[in-house]
């Protein structure tokens, strides 16, 4: 019992600590007040999410996505069992690319905000808001 | 607030903890996800794109459209921070840093005047120390992650690395400067305008290749279109056709990563960065 | 060039927003008209689409040459048809309204508004017209950061922050939506749609699918500002200027529910969502939550602009009710309401935009007598709240016969309850502006009360008032065109196994 | 019965509609008030041109847009449609006229938009007779109740925003929140909405179903004012007179009115009512108003305002003849539509001629004024008589069938409740013609100056109490289109 | 692939991750998240993920942390949490 347990957190530990690392996130996200630290638990989100994605890319006995033998070698047969699965490194690579544009508005947004009430904690811009 | 984000995440954790029990093993050769579309991709890459990086060759053709799209993203985020954060009405700070090149001499210059002599150079309102160590092997790397920059996308077809990678590492040339000396004369070196006028021309490559397909009587993005323009047979010319728009990967990117930088590093002042 | 229509309509504004881009740093007189021919085109390639649909069924289309599920393909039925047309009329329209005032708020900045202003809207046509379930997410993603592009524009001090918070919201929300894609991956090996819907069946007890189903609906709920995830709507359309929330009010939370009705309807199939899952119950009676709360939130407000926002909530509630319903006549009134609500929002968006336009506010004290000095405005917004109301023979009432029938039919009574009492409750929040409009005097800068006999029209420019009354005539058009709409377009949506 | 595919009915409605434009684009007041008159005129003659189809027995279809399955947005003129259009399209002519010295006469502000809704309301009056569902029914019935909001409401004052919520709560909340759900449950029940002698219902739905269902669709249309959804009706005599006259004797009540006529015997059929004995139920709803808004009445001061309650009453004369289920009953019932709006119409045009002469609005400031205004007081007079039921006015004929009904209908309580207040009637009306005419110089309140109204005010109000005695003569064309109606 | 490896990097990857939103200073966090980026790269090249970790590389841990860095730059070091 104990083993077959074992067995199975060690079989998909990739995912046990990718749901860690989403959960951290996610409370970042959620219970932060600084404005800058969400964004930080933002990030930390998606890439838990992209861990997650390239855990399934993962194929034993694969290497990498590059065909060997390059060109002039289409005489090799290409065995799909051979690479690791290329989709899921596509689709992550896609994923970054949206992880930092959102982090560079983000940014600018929380830039703007400090400019306007010089600070980036949210408890005490609400304060400041509710002043008015 | 700490206790509800808690109980959110930790439902969500559950949730995901529990979906996992139905994943099959990790690693497996026979789940779904490596049987079902991807063995293509595979197997067929050289014969159908004479791509041997399958990464690039799914990521800029057989889901090309996607990095289209991944790319206008970025782009996106570049034009948001520019309208965001960019001010035009320059406020002239009431006095500017001038260091004598020779002695390090720091003097303080009110708003309007000229430095005594032009051996001064300006330098940020936040002091920081003449360091010619950091300069120079600035100066000297540049050239080098630049040139490196453009292997990485050049030889995309067969080695990891690409246009987005590439042109992040030409961005990144272009912030080093920035850093390193200060943000003025990256500017010079790069202009906004060119730079914004980059980040357009980038993604305009990029879909207006699938245009041109589109225009040679292909679907959208169908590069074995360009054939008959390029001269070469329709299984290179998707290989030509991933080259070009991850050149205008490449030039977007690069455009748009010194883009966000230069207006959050200077809240979109364009005088003083980091 | 019609066998290319859903491709024109996405690349034709993709490419122009680069063009704008360009020519802003050039002469920026040339962008709004360049935008325009963009947003026309598309459009146009819309309403072909659309035709061509009704005529001949499901379009296929695939890009880069590569049959699905290998490559990106789009699958244009009715549905997805009838959605675009909507949201390319819709933005078309506000773009021509918008000119003055995005041109009077930020007089520098005008080419990378405009910029943006297309790319959303080819986030939300292309969202609209995809096959594929991860492209969906790279082009919500493109909808999403212009939008916070757009909105972080409004209000100086208050925008930003309001931003920041859907900013959040909206990452997580798109992130769920990721990640449910991730799982419906890692246990059917396909990203298009079709091929998953294909692919499922077997799977329909497996815990991941079940997780991802409410990952994806958790995701996109927080996306359409759903009752309980709705916190972040209010602030951010409130402040906002008013060319943004007129284009993002109408679009965003609509094509989500667009997105969510494809999910129940080609991913997941409604066998899976209505009959496996016994969750429609709970999720209507959240749905008369919004609508009830969302009602009753709109009554506290003191602004136009902001009592609106909540009048969305309310809305979506409408939808994802109706949607949830599981029975035909609750998914045409969703599908419907849809398009009908998208037009009413946008009707009463630019009324407010023009409104703000002249006063420089829509809180009830800047809106004082004003039948008297904007009354082309007024009627605009009297057609878009009669709407939303549910007043024949505008179209909002059309929709909502076919939601409250699939309520009755269903036998969720909560449900037509809640509807009713919203139809009431919206009474009360337009008259009362009505009231304040008609009645009360117009206060000029010397505090002097004018005469009912004085004259004092001052109406905004013909460029905003035309588009209003246009999308307000075209309201009571949409009502005498449901039947047409229902038989001709949503009646194949609606897979046979609905009752 | 021959079925005629016209645009007419369409014409009919979008006549008034197409003439707002140049209303609200018109500078000059005469401009627009032969447009007013053109429209009227236009509209009187549309209508009237196909009179002599529908006493033939046909009916002139037009349909809109089918909007759901079975149910269309569609125009059917038959015979009750007809009597009622052709009485609000000919009183319209003369209201215009009316509004015209009125308005003018009191200089009142506005009077574009005073015009242009009064145009809308008319539209949404001519579209509910010619409905032929009730959805289309609904739908100009709401589309009547916003645009006489404005009209309500003219004054914009303190007064006018209480009395024009009143009126919105009581008219659009019943309608959204009754006569909607009651119409949706219909429609998934039976499927169909149009209006048909049979009824939409099969019979074998619960009983109880269809008396919720009847009590919903009565109640709910609450122009018609039965007690307790009648509170509204007084409150907007604030109203300018015109609009009291054509929209509170004329259009929005009789709306009420002929929408119930049409749930009675379109809706439910009378053959499913008198099976399920329900008209009873109608029946002593409407008999209660009757009683208690004429001793209301009574004890008005305010000229209009006691007008209205005696509105309230007249009209569940109506409700009362058509839930009688009898054949003379249901005549009765339908020439009350016609012959009450001539006779209160004239009576309302009177006062507001009293107020235009004078400012006096209660009739306790009204001694001594037939000497000054006889024309205005003998049409009252008139008017009086033929709300009472007497001869020689219109009045007397449809009380007559009504009489006639009860005693078909076998109901001696209804007959006890209609002559009791027809003596209610003569007690709130007589007096005031009395003390109008005789008293002694000394109680008389009015100067020589004293003048009758402006002749566009003096005309209309000749010309509606002609009427109301030429309908004592020549009653045929209403009571042929009510016989024809029901059908005998 | 050595496990113990792949376990330091799985427990390091957690462990900055949890620094990088407790440290109390935005600065510290910044450079933290620079450092999860990095392990991550490390973690998806050990995975096989070539690209992706090349991307992670000079995306996550180059041009987002120097973003990180010249907003707080900006704005403030200064948290509360």
């Amino acid at each position: 019992m104990m083993g077959e347990f074992m067995q199975a957190v060690i079989a998909k530990y990739n995912y046990w600590i990718y749901i860690t690392l989403m959960m951290i996130g996610l409370y970042a996200m959620i219970a932060k007040n600084n404005l800058i630290k969400k964004i930080v638990g933002m990030n930390i989100f998606q890439t838990a999410i992209i861990l997650f994605y390239v855990s399934i890319g993962v194929k034993k006995g694969g290497t990498l996505p590059i065909v060997e033998h390059g060109h002039g070698a289409h005489a090799h047969a290409v065995h799909a069992a051979d690479y690791l699965n290329p989709l899921p490194h596509v689709l992550m690579l896609t994923a970054i690319v949206v992880s930092v544009a959102t982090l560079g508005v983000a940014l600018a947004l929380g830039v703007k905000v400090y400019r306007e009430y010089q600070t980036l904690e949210e408890d005490e811009i609400l304060a400041r808001i509710r002043e008015k | 607030m700490k206790v509800v984000g808690l109980i959110i995440a930790l439902l969500a954790g559950s949730l995901l903890v529990y979906a996992t029990a139905d994943f099959p093993p990790l690693g497996d050769p026979n789940s779904p996800a490596s049987v079902h579309v991807s063995p293509r991709y595979i197997e067929k890459t050289m014969e159908e794109t004479d791509v041997p990086n399958i990464v690039t060759s799914v990521l800029a053709d057989y889901r090309g459209y996607d990095t289209m799209f991944e790319t206008t993203v970025i782009f996106c985020a570049g034009v948001a921070c520019f309208l965001l954060l960019r001010v035009y009405r320059r406020e002239e700070p009431q006095e500017r840093l001038y260091r004598h090149v020779l002695t390090g001499v720091t003097i303080h210059v009110k708003a309007g005047k000229l430095p005594p002599s032009p051996d001064f150079e300006r330098i940020d309102s936040a002091w920081t120390p003449h360091d010619l160590i950091i300069k120079t092997i600035c100066r000297l790397l540049i050239p080098f992650i630049q040139l490196f920059a453009l292997y990485v996308i050049a030889h995309g077809h067969h080695s990891p690395g690409g246009g987005f990678q590439g042109g992040v590492m030409l961005g990144a040339s272009v912030i080093v400067l920035a850093m390193s000396q200060d943000l003025r004369t990256a500017v010079r070196r790069l202009r906004e305008k060119a730079d914004a006028l980059m980040c357009a021309t980038g993604v305009f490559i990029y879909a207006g290749t699938g245009a041109l397909c589109l225009l040679l009587g292909s679907n959208f993005l169908d590069y074995s279109a360009l054939a008959p323009v390029l001269h070469v047979d329709p299984i290179m010319a998707r290989s030509h056709g991933i080259f070009m728009v991850e050149v205008g990967v490449g030039v977007a990117v690069m455009g748009v990563m010194i883009w966000i930088y230069n207006n959050v590093s200077s809240m979109g002042k364009y005088d003083e960065g980091l | 060039m019609s066998a290319h229509y859903p491709t024109l309509l996405v690349t034709v504004p993709l490419l122009s927003a680069f063009v704008i881009s360009a020519a802003g740093w050039v002469n920026k007189r040339w962008c709004f008209p360049i935008a325009v021919a963009a947003l026309g085109v598309s459009a146009y390639s819309c309403v072909g689409l659309l035709l061509k649909v009704a005529d001949g069924g499901v379009v296929h289309y695939r890009l880069g040459g590569w049959p699905p599920p290998w490559g990106i393909a789009y699958y244009v039925d009715q549905l997805n048809a009838l959605v675009l047309c909507v949201v390319s009329l819709a933005a078309l329209i506000n773009l021509i309204a918008a000119k003055k005032s995005i041109e009077r708020e930020f007089p520098e900045k005008t080419a990378p508004f405009y910029t943006l202003y297309v790319l959303f809207v080819t986030g939300m046509l292309g969202i609209t017209v995809t096959g594929d379930a991860f492209n969906l997410y790279v082009l919500l993603e493109i909808g999403s950061l212009t939008g916070y592009g757009l909105i972080a524009m409004g209000d100086k001090a208050r925008a930003p922050l309001s931003t920041l918070n859907y900013l959040y919201m909206g990452t997580i929300g798109a992130c769920f939506y990721l990640l449910g894609v991730g799982y419906l991956y890692i246990v059917t090996g396909s990203l298009n749609m079709a091929d998953i819907a294909h692919l499922l069946p077997p799977l329909y007890h497996s815990k991941a699918v079940l997780t991802a189903f409410i990952i994806c609906l958790v995701g996109v709920w927080v996306k359409m500002a759903f009752f309980p995830l709705h916190g972040w709507l209010p602030n951010a359309y409130t402040f906002a200027p008013s060319a943004a929330s007129s284009l993002i009010a109408p679009l965003m939370t609509k094509v989500m529910i667009y997105v969510m009705i494809r999910l129940i309807l080609t991913v997941f199939t409604p066998q899976f969502a209505f009959g496996t899952l016994l969750v429609s119950k709970p999720i209507v009676w959240l749905a008369v939550a919004a609508i009830v709360m969302g009602a009753l939130l709109a009554l506290k407000e003191r602004d136009v602009k902001r009592m609106l926002t909540y009048i969305i909530i309310a809305e979506v509630g409408y939808m994802v009710g109706g949607a949830w319903l599981g029975n035909r006549a609750g998914m045409t009134g969703a599908i419907l309401h849809i398009a009908n609500d998208a037009l009413m929002t946008l009707c009463v968006f630019l009324a407010v935009g023009c409104i703000v336009y002249k006063t420089k506010g829509a809180r009830f004290e800047d809106i004082q007598g004003l039948f008297r000095k904007m009354p082309f405005t007024m009627a605009g917004f009297v057609v878009g709240a009669l709407s939303i109301i549910g007043v024949p023979p505008t179209c909002g009432f059309f929709s909502k016969w076919y939601l409250i029938s699939g309520a009755i039919q269903a036998g969720q009574y909560g449900f037509m309850v809640a509807l009713l009492f919203s139809s009431l409750v919206s009474v009360v929040l337009f008259f009362r502006i009505f009231e304040i409009a008609y009645y009360e005097p117009f206060q000029d800068h010397h505090g002097e009360t004018h005469t009912h006999h004085a004259s004092l029209m001052d109406e905004a420019p013909l460029g905003m008032v035309v588009p209003l009354l246009i999308v307000a005539a075209g309201l009571v058009v949409m009502g005498l065109y449901t039947g047409g709409i229902v038989s001709h377009v949503i009646r194949f949506v609606i897979p046979k196994g609905l009752v | 019965m021959e079925t005629i595919i016209s645009i007419k009915p369409l014409l009919a409605v979008l006549v008034s509609l197409l003439v707002t434009p140049i209303l609200v684009s018109s500078r000059a007041s005469n401009v627009r008030e032969s447009w007013t008159f053109v429209a009227a005129g236009l509209k009187f003659l549309i209508v009237a041109s196909m009179v002599p189809a529908v006493l033939h027995g046909s009916q002139i279809v037009y349909t809109i847009a089918e909007v759901f399955p079975g149910v269309a947005i569609k125009f059917r003129v038959d015979a009750l449609g007809m009597l009622f259009a052709l009485v609000a399209s000919s009183l319209w002519i003369i209201t215009s006229a009316y509004s015209i010295g009125y308005m003018r006469g009191l200089d009142e502000h506005s009077q574009t938009r005073y015009f242009v809704f009064f145009a809308l309301a008319l539209s949404a009056t001519i579209g509910v007779a010619f409905s032929a569902n009730l959805l289309t029914l609904y739908l100009f019935y709401e589309m009547l109740s916003f645009a006489t909001y404005p009209l309500v409401t003219h004054h914009q004052d303190r007064e006018a925003r209480s009395s024009g919520r009143k009126y919105l709560l009581y008219i659009v909340g019943t309608s959204i929140g009754i006569v909607l759900p009651a119409m949706l449950v219909t429609y998934n029940l039976t499927g169909t909405l149009d209006f048909s002698m049979h009824g939409v219902f099969s019979g074998t739905e619960p009983r109880a179903t269809i008396v919720v269902l009847l009590l919903m669709l009565v109640l709910g249309f609450a122009k018609v004012a039965i007690i307790p959804l009648h509170s509204w009706l007084p409150a907007a005599m604030v109203a300018p007179t015109p609009v009291s006259a054509l929209l509170h004797a004329v259009a929005v009540v009789k709306v009420g009115a002929f929408s119930v006529i049409r749930v009675i015997t379109g809706v439910f059929g009378i053959d499913l009512l008198s099976r399920l004995h329900l008209g009873t139920l109608i029946g002593y709803l409407a008999a209660f108003t009757v009683i208690v808004a004429s001793l209301i009445a009574l004890s008005q001061d305010g000229l209009k305002r006691r007008l209205a309650f005696s509105t309230i009453g007249q009209l569940s004369y109506i409700v009362l003849g058509v839930a009688l289920l009898s054949p003379k009953g249901l005549i009765g019932g339908m020439t009350h539509i016609a012959m009450h709006a001539f006779g209160k119409i004239t009576l309302f045009f009177c006062a507001g001629a009293i107020f235009v002469a004078t400012g006096k609005k209660n009739i306790s400031e009204m001694v001594g004024i037939g000497k000054r205004m006889p024309i205005t007081m003998t049409a009252f007079l008139i008017g009086s008589l033929s709300v009472i039921g007497l001869p020689p006015t219109g009045g007397f004929f449809s009380k007559w069938y009504l009489v006639l009904g009860t005693l078909q209908a076998h109901q001696i309580s209804m007959l006890v409740v209609l002559l009791a207040s027809s003596l209610l009637n003569a007690a709130y009306f007589l007096p005031v013609v009395y003390k109008a005419f005789f008293c002694t110089e000394q109680e008389a309140m009015f100067p020589n100056t004293v003048q009758e109204a402006p002749l566009w005010c003096v005309v209309p109000l000749v010309v509606t109490a002609i009427g109301s005695i030429v309908l004592f003569f020549y009653p045929t064309i209403f009571l042929n289109l009510a016989k024809l109606a029901i059908g005998v | 692939m050595l496990w113990q490896l792949d376990l330091a990097v799985l427990t390091l990857v957690v462990v900055v991750g949890i620094g990088s939103i407790m440290v109390k200073d935005l600065l510290g966090a910044a450079i933290m998240f620079g450092a999860y980026s990095f392990l991550m790269c490390l973690l998806w090249s050990i995975m096989g993920a070539v690209d992706v970790a090349f991307t992670e590389a000079s995306v996550g841990a180059g041009v987002s942390t120097v973003f990180f860095v010249a907003a707080v730059f900006r704005t403030t070091r200064r948290t509360k949490d």
